[in-house]
């Protein structure tokens, strides 16, 4: 496999002992197997993700994200820009979009840009990190560093919303995205049906909007239940936030009795590939994955 | 029927459909000479798979018997079966068409007696019946297939079961060895009258269309309600063959939105409209029941009379609502979320059956256009550069029938013209 | 009844000083909006209404709407509108322009949680997790934040385990080092946006 | 001609011959069907089959021609044998094909395929190749009347094919509503804009083309004649009047807008309330500045109210949609968006109606900020210097109200369709119209009416059929339609009207039994002048001379034949079909006794579409009764009551008559036949009282042709009926 340089966007969540702590370890474990060296792109700043807008307006938003743009150009020329994190992801591909299609937004940002003596020159590629697995390996490729299928467990395939809408991974479907469920089928897992698979967790409003946000979230559980899952596999930070740490929430006001671990995609591949349980970030679920411990182990 | 068979005072055709026999037909009836071709293996396009017409819920093959009837008293249309139009070259007044000609394996000679297909037991997916039933690789298109012939599929060439079919035939009309045919004519002027296909369904994700076995397409559905179709008329829906009694008619299944066709099909509203009819039909007692989603019902002209008395029918509701998404229920039924927006009232209706009028999209996006034709931003025909081509029907517009007769009869005029310039300058020079 | 009825004013103050203001008008009323949206039940008025509202000229109802302030930004709305609006984008710029002329509701959970959010960010250049968290625990006070901080112990507990949140953070945590530079970018980004859009900064 | 001789074929293949026994039917043909030449073939239709007839044509001398073997749907371009008298013996789909598998069945269906032979050829000895009557009606010189936008275009059309042209306009300059607009809706991409009308280069090409003459102030003040052979008296303002040789006659007299006065409660008739053609008189003042009102002030602010005085379900109003006016409204609403952006425009609508690429022309104005409203106007008011507009939003589901300096009625189409010849004299509705053409015709003055007072067709597949041959309505007149379809229709009518000439220069009829050579005869010595052939005529082809005779017209006539089944005495006839060629038919029958259980039911059915229902039946393998002999007649309409008298008297046990429905959706082809053999038949109980039969004994059924198993099962129900009511007790007497 040929080693693949990124310049990584990690991303607020993704930061040591953050609530995406162990996205990023688990990232890290697959990329090493993979072949890809994250380079971080120094001194990054927050996305602004979706609910910077109330407060943050609009120039602001896309000021702070073409920093990060800038920082890229200078310091990781031509290297694609690749987040892990969802919103992320969106915040910054929304971005890149939109200076790249309106030459006054453009001005007016490098205008802002050049009180830290910044320049974005509109070079940018924004990727995200499955995206580059499938584009660039391939899923034929992505099978060969597997040593340890994930032989006979059920995982229900959660995209949400940030990699699927409003731009998704090309090829794919907004009402039924596959390539979750293929990357499942790469670890030697097997992908339920799953109907909930794009249905919004609430994202941010978890925190303003608890009860709605958890009528969501219940829904998105009790789905993976249905069809057998032992487990929610998805690739954004707030999803697994969100349909993990809330359960216990359920739990006790709705009398229910959720204990399903959400994953990511990158620790089932990173266990696939022979990472360890802490290598894979096993070790920051709040609710554990024994099943993938047992064979991480 | 291969060799010179056209002159430039010759018009061609392309497409057998309602336009394309229509124009066909009004040139051929002033005295033109006529080459018709199409690509399968019958003449009368997609108005042939229709049960009924709106507003009349007369019978589109009652049109094409008369229509086919017309065909067979005049000598002066050639029909070509199986034919497509790979080039065309030269200009208005004297056109070089290269037509390829697909094997049907079976000759002039067949007398559709059956024979064939009695003797084989392979079968494909029954295109007439939009793939809800199944037919012997050995088929006539349908009842009123014209010319009357069977087809084998190519699926079988090659195989015991050609062999068998060849042997069943008592006049010899089957002939494994045909291949592929190229022909060149020279015409006066070419009618493009290829009509349209229906959108792409599973392209509209929302509604779950190739998910959700109960739910299908418009044209299906007229298929569902025929007497002649694979259900004998029943409305019974593919998951379970239980009798479809609530049923959904979603407007605007594609078009009028920029994610798939941006332009209106026109012709949806009625087919919905008409549809509920055939609900009321199918259960005299009143317990059919049928509900309308739309954004505007455009029910133009004349037609709003039939709107009205579909308004009056207890059996069938409207929503003013473009629906949001379908998921099914646990037992197959799909079930409707959106809000109708007269007011705002939230809804998650279940029904048996979803049928989405489906929009037209030009066929002419499916085939390659000579350079010098002109198309809007869906693919409809406007005019050739050359002004001596001329697009007819569906293929021009999205139209309902008896508008893409006139359409077709108009290009059948702007063709003759085409023919009569050139013998004037021709007579003259 | 008020004389601007159906008069374009407000529409166009609202493209001139909305995000995506200008996509209002192109909205057919279809509803497929109003039926995507995840949180569609709670909220007083659906997108395709709101713009409708703005073209009927009812300004108030408009800028006071909780609607805006329900958007989860799943982009449900954008992927299926048909005439492509940027829905989200303009619930967002009319949640901004709201909140900024002090016409939306006051307390609106959101509101408030996306005010801290921001303000979050943009003190240290990155997102101090712990802080927003119970920043918006107690922004109705010590006694409400105490009672929701106990209520949710059991997550952030789970969390703590799980080495995904740290009680350290409250004394500063992960930061952009050229601090300076950022504060430079966001103040300068606002100041340009506020002339454009006519707001007193 | 030469001396008639005729032949049989009787074909073996498709396992009639394993069924049916050929030589039977061999000696029925030679002994009772008395032809000349009797052969049989296995592969009739077959290159050899075939050569083995045209040769007996060309060697022998066969002037009629006999087939049995599939039905006269099937394999047509292989017995196609130009001018000889050909009949069919329906032995595959009509014997074959439908009767019951099993040795049980094999004697009735060898009768049954007897008696199909015995049919074929008592028809045949009837039958004469008809050989039109070329040359009477010669003229091809094309009528257009009305010189609006539709007349101007069909005049073109067809003048650019080759053919003369006359415009007949009523006013004083072409150009009609079109040059009173001031732009049109787009009718090409990128349909953003409104585009120019191109009226007066229309006129230009009109004016100066070479094939085309106008008369302008100038009406019809008759018009006499038929197709090929019309006389047209043209009226001009001037009194003087002079007469008109045309082929064919293109009405394009457009319409007018409906009356905005009779909308006071929308402000018809108040200051500053227009239609659009009032708008359109505006804009053309303003000529792209700022429209302004009558009273000189620019508008600032209008509102468009769809749907006024249309779609209106009180009877007050017009009940149906004009079709053009959203896209219409939109229009105008950009007139003022394009000369000043700040100018308010609000569209209150119903239902916005722009099909096909009027959606990118509706996305159009809502980008240049024109408002949309679903809702309805429920009153217009004056209000300070300007009007308020009540309506009720139906998004925002409140009573609302709009202040404009300006309204626009977006008001219907009304057809200029001359006087209504179904209503009667008295009716003061019809004195307030003029006739458009004036028509010479013993069924009235113009073209009858279909709907809401248009001149449409009634046919979904055959947009230009209407009722009189030879004249064909284009434009607004009907059906209301905007420019872009009216120039297509325009056009379409110009080719009708081009083939309209073209078949009466050739003797032959037009749709549906387009090319059909045969014609009506008629013994006048025998008719009694009864007129039920000038009244019942659909087609209006039949006049009445001073002595009140019936006087046909051949080029109007569509050869259906219901003058032949009005005739209660039988002196109308066409050359190959007539009271003889059916009614041998019917007494040719090989009669089985009372006592034999074995019924004979008589099926006419119409061959457009119960005859090719039964085909498909037998297509389909649907098994019906072997007692049925089904005999396609033209129409319905055609059905002589001889011939229910005939059949009765010759001992059939039941007659079945299968037509098209009728009715307001009627699907006659012949528009009236179905409807007129309904009448007649439900008269026959007369005929079988006297006869002491049962009223079950004659039905008539609607027939479509897709009732392929409906027809088997009608076919048994009815067996099944008249085996319990018993066999006729005339057999023996006929």
């Amino acid at each position: 496999m040929a080693k693949k340089n990124i310049a990584f966007y990690p991303g607020c969540s993704s930061q040591r002992k953050s609530s995406a702590a162990n996205y990023l370890t688990s990232a890290r474990a697959m990329c090493e197997k993979l072949d890809i060296t994250m380079n971080e792109i120094p001194d990054w700043n927050c996305c602004g993700a979706s609910v910077g807008y109330a407060e943050g307006g609009e120039l602001p938003r896309l000021a702070i994200t073409a920093r990060n743009f800038a920082l890229a150009e200078q310091h990781l020329p031509g290297q694609d820009m690749v987040s892990t994190c969802a919103a992320c992801w969106l915040a910054t591909r929304e971005t890149q979009e939109r200076l790249a299609a309106s030459p006054q937004l453009m001005q007016e940002t490098n205008e802002a840009l050049a009180a830290a003596n910044l320049v974005y020159q509109g070079q940018v590629k924004v990727r995200h990190m499955v995206e580059v697995l499938i584009e660039d390996i391939g899923y034929e490729a992505l099978k060969t560093p597997v040593v340890k299928p994930l032989q006979g467990i059920k995982f229900a395939g959660y995209v949400g919303c940030q990699t699927n809408r409003p731009f998704g991974i090309a090829g794919e479907s907004f009402e039924n995205p596959l390539y979750l469920d293929k990357l499942i089928e790469i670890a030697g897992g097997e992908a339920v049906p799953y109907d909930q698979k794009v249905t919004c967790c609430g994202g941010a409003l978890a925190f303003s909007e608890p009860d709605k946000a958890q009528r969501q979230i219940r829904q998105i559980v009790e789905s993976a239940y249905d069809p057998g899952a032992a487990m929610i596999v998805t690739p954004c930070p707030l999803c697994q936030a969100n349909g993990e740490v809330y359960q216990s929430e359920i739990n006790k006001k709705q009398n229910t009795r959720f204990n399903m671990p959400v994953l990511y995609y990158a620790q089932l591949l990173a266990v696939a590939y022979g990472a360890t349980a802490a290598e894979a970030g096993l070790d920051g679920q709040v609710i554990r994955a024994a099943r993938l411990e047992n064979i991480a182990a | 029927m291969t060799g010179n068979i056209a002159t430039n005072s010759t018009l061609l055709v392309v497409g057998g459909g309602i336009s394309g026999m229509t124009a066909a037909l009004e040139a051929a009836e002033c005295g033109k000479e006529v080459v018709l071709v199409e690509k399968l293996p019958t003449l009368g396009g997609r108005t042939a798979h229709l049960y009924r017409y709106f507003p009349k819920m007369c019978h589109p093959t009652c049109g094409l018997e008369i229509n086919l009837r017309r065909l067979k008293g005049n000598r002066r249309v050639r029909v070509l079966t199986m034919t497509e139009v790979v080039a065309v070259d030269g200009e208005r007044g004297d056109y070089r068409v290269t037509l390829k000609i697909a094997p049907r394996y079976v000759k002039d000679n067949c007398t559709a007696c059956g024979d064939c297909a009695e003797a084989i037991s392979s079968e494909i997916a029954n295109v007439y019946e939009y793939g809800l039933a199944r037919t012997k690789a050995a088929y006539l298109p349908h009842v009123m297939a014209y010319p009357q012939r069977y087809v084998l599929d190519p699926s079988i060439i090659g195989t015991a079961e050609a062999e068998q079919a060849k042997a069943a035939c008592k006049v010899g009309a089957i002939d494994l060895g045909m291949a592929e045919e190229t022909v060149q004519l020279n015409v006066g002027s070419v009618i493009w009258a290829t009509g349209w296909r229906p959108y792409d369904a599973a392209r509209i994700q929302p509604y779950g269309y190739g998910r959700y076995r109960n739910v299908i397409t418009s044209l299906e559905f007229e298929r569902l309600a025929d007497p002649r179709g694979p259900t004998g008329g029943k409305l019974l829906r593919p998951s379970d063959g239980r009798e479809a009694k609530n049923i959904a008619f979603i407007q605007c299944a594609g078009s009028r939105d920029e994610n798939h066709l941006r332009h209106c099909s026109r012709i949806c509203c009625m087919a919905s409209l008409k549809q509920t009819q055939y609900v009321g039909e199918a259960y005299p007692d009143g317990s059919g029941k049928s509900t309308i989603y739309y954004i505007d019902i455009r029910a133009i002209d004349r037609f709003e009379d039939f709107y009205q008395n579909v308004q009056a029918d207890p059996g069938v509701s409207f929503i003013k609502s473009k629906v949001a998404s379908i998921v099914e229920d646990k037992d197959g039924n799909p079930v409707l979320h959106g809000v109708d927006t007269e007011g705002y009232h939230r809804y998650a209706t279940t029904h048996d059956l979803v049928v989405l009028a489906v929009g037209m999209e030009p066929e002419a996006n499916s085939i390659r256009l000579p350079d010098s034709i002109l198309t809007d931003s869906s693919g409809f025909i406007e005019n050739s550069a050359d002004g001596g081509m001329f697009g007819a029907g569906a293929a021009a517009s999205p139209l309902d029938v008896n508008r893409a007769v006139q359409s077709a009869t108009a290009a059948a005029l702007r063709a003759i013209q085409v023919i009569h310039k050139t013998a004037a300058t021709e007579s003259t020079a | 009844m008020t004389e601007a009825a159906y008069r374009n004013d407000f529409l166009k103050e609202v493209e001139a000083h909305v995000e995506a203001g200008h996509e209002v008008k192109r909205c057919m009323q279809c509803g497929v909006c109003a039926g995507s949206c995840p949180f569609g039940p709670y909220w007083q008025h659906s997108p395709q209404k709101i713009f409708m509202m703005i073209r009927a000229g009812k300004r108030e109802a408009v800028l006071s709407s909780d609607a805006m302030w329900m958007c989860t930004s799943c982009y449900n709305c954008i992927a299926r509108c048909p005439r492509k609006l940027p829905i989200t984008h303009i619930m967002h710029g009319l949640a901004n322009y709201a909140h900024r002329l002090g016409l939306a509701p006051k307390g609106q959970p959101t509101r408030d949680f996306a005010v801290m959010f921001w303000q979050n960010l943009a003190r240290r250049g990155r997102v101090n997790e712990l802080k927003l968290t119970l920043g918006h625990y107690f922004k109705d006070g010590i006694g409400a934040g105490i009672k929701q901080g106990l209520a949710m112990k059991a997550v952030g507990l789970g969390l703590y385990k799980a080495k995904r949140l740290n009680p350290l953070e409250i004394f500063g945590g992960h930061k952009v080092a050229d601090l300076s530079g950022f504060h430079a970018i966001v103040a300068k980004a606002r100041e340009i946006e506020d002339r454009k859009r006519g707001l007193a900064s | 001609m030469s001396e008639m001789k005729t032949a049989a074929y009787i074909c073996t293949g498709c396992g009639i011959g394993d069924k049916i026994d050929a030589g039977t039917l061999e000696k029925i043909a030679a002994k009772e069907g008395k032809m000349a030449l009797v052969k049989r073939h296995e592969f009739l239709c077959g290159a050899a089959g075939v050569q083995m007839i045209r040769d007996d044509i060309d060697q022998e001398g066969v002037t009629h021609v006999m087939l049995a073997g599939c039905s006269r749907r099937a394999k047509s371009e292989a017995f196609d044998f130009p001018a000889t008298a050909t009949t069919r013996a329906n032995l595959r789909e009509g014997v074959l094909w439908v009767v019951a598998e099993g040795g049980e069945h094999d004697e009735i269906r060898q009768e049954m395929a007897d008696d199909y032979v015995r049919m074929a050829c008592a028809e045949l000895k009837k039958m004469k190749v008809p050989a039109g009557n070329p040359a009477t009606a010669n003229n091809k010189r094309i009528l257009v009347v009305g010189g609006g936008f539709s007349g101007m275009t069909a005049a073109l059309a067809a003048a650019d094919a080759g053919y003369q042209a006359v415009i007949v306009e009523k006013s004083g300059q072409l150009g009609g509503w079109a040059a009173r607009t001031w732009k049109r809706v787009p009718a090409a991409m990128p349909y953003a804009e409104p585009q120019e009308t191109g009226v007066a280069e229309l006129i230009d090409r009109i004016v100066s083309h070479p094939k085309i003459s106008v008369h302008l102030n100038a009406t019809v003040a008759e018009t006499r004649g038929a197709p090929g052979r019309f006389a047209v008296d043209v009226a001009t303002e001037s009194g003087a009047a002079h007469s008109e040789e045309v082929g064919a006659i293109i009405q394009a007299s457009g319409f007018t807008p409906y009356d905005i006065a009779r909308l006071p409660e929308l402000g018809g008739g108040a200051p500053n309330v227009v239609d659009h053609a009032g708008l359109e008189a505006l804009a053309i003042a303003a000529d792209g500045g700022a429209i302004k009102r009558s009273d000189g002030a620019e508008v600032k602010s209008v509102v468009f109210v769809q749907c006024a005085g249309q779609r209106d379900d009180s009877g007050a109003h017009l009940p149906y949609c004009s079709g053009h006016c959203c896209a219409t409204s939109i229009k105008q609403a950009m007139y003022f968006k394009n000369a000043n952006p700040d100018v308010d425009t609000v569209v209150i609508y119903q239902d916005l109606r722009v099909p096909g690429m009027g959606e990118d022309f509706y996305r159009s104005a809502q980008n240049k900020g024109v408002i949309f409203t679903k809702g309805k106007a429920t009153a217009v008011k004056a209000a300070g210097n300007g009007l308020r507009v009540d309506f009720r939003d139906l998004i925002l589901d409140e009573d609302a109200a709009v202040e404009a300096d300006l309204v626009v009625l977006a008001t219907g189409q009304v057809a200029n369709s001359g006087v209504d010849i179904e209503l009667p004299d008295e009716d003061p509705a019809k004195a307030q119209k003029v006739s458009i053409l004036n028509l010479a015709y013993r069924q009235g003055k113009d073209l009858p009416i279909l709907k809401h007072g248009f001149n449409d067709s009634h046919f979904i597949c055959f947009p230009y059929e209407t009722r009189r041959t030879g004249i064909y309505a284009s434009g607004p007149v009907r059906r209301p339609m905007d420019m872009q379809q009216a120039g297509e229709d325009a056009v379409g009518a110009a080719l009708k009207a081009i083939q309209a000439v073209e078949n009466a220069s050739l003797g032959r009829a037009a749709h549906p039994r387009s090319g059909d050579l045969s014609f009506p005869n008629v013994r006048l010595e025998g008719c009694t002048q009864c007129k039920r052939c000038t009244v019942e005529c659909p087609f209006g082809a039949i006049d009445e001379d001073e002595k009140r005779f019936p006087v046909f017209n051949e080029s109007r006539c569509r050869r259906c034949g219901t003058c032949m089944g009005a005739c209660p005495v039988r002196v109308i006839s066409f050359e190959n079909y007539n009271v003889d060629t059916v009614g041998s038919q019917i007494k040719c029958l090989d009669m089985p006794d009372e006592f034999s259980e074995k019924p004979r039911i008589l099926i006419l059915a119409c061959e457009n579409d119960a005859y090719p229902a039964l085909d498909m039946a037998g297509l389909q393998r649907h098994v019906y009764s072997a007692f049925v002999r089904a005999i396609p007649v033209r129409c319905l309409g055609s059905v002589n009551m001889v011939w229910i008298t005939d059949a009765l008297n010759s001992g059939w046990d039941g007659i079945m008559l299968m037509g098209c429905k009728k009715g307001d959706d009627y699907q006659c082809h012949f528009v009236k036949g179905s409807e007129m053999a309904h009448y007649r038949m439900s008269k026959v109980d007369d005929t079988l009282q006297q006869l002491g039969l049962e009223n079950e004994r004659v039905v008539t059924h609607e027939v479509a042709i897709t009732d392929n198993a409906r027809c088997a099962r009608l076919i048994n129900d009815y067996v099944a009926q008249i085996m319990a009511i018993g066999l006729s007790p005339m057999k023996g007497f006929g």
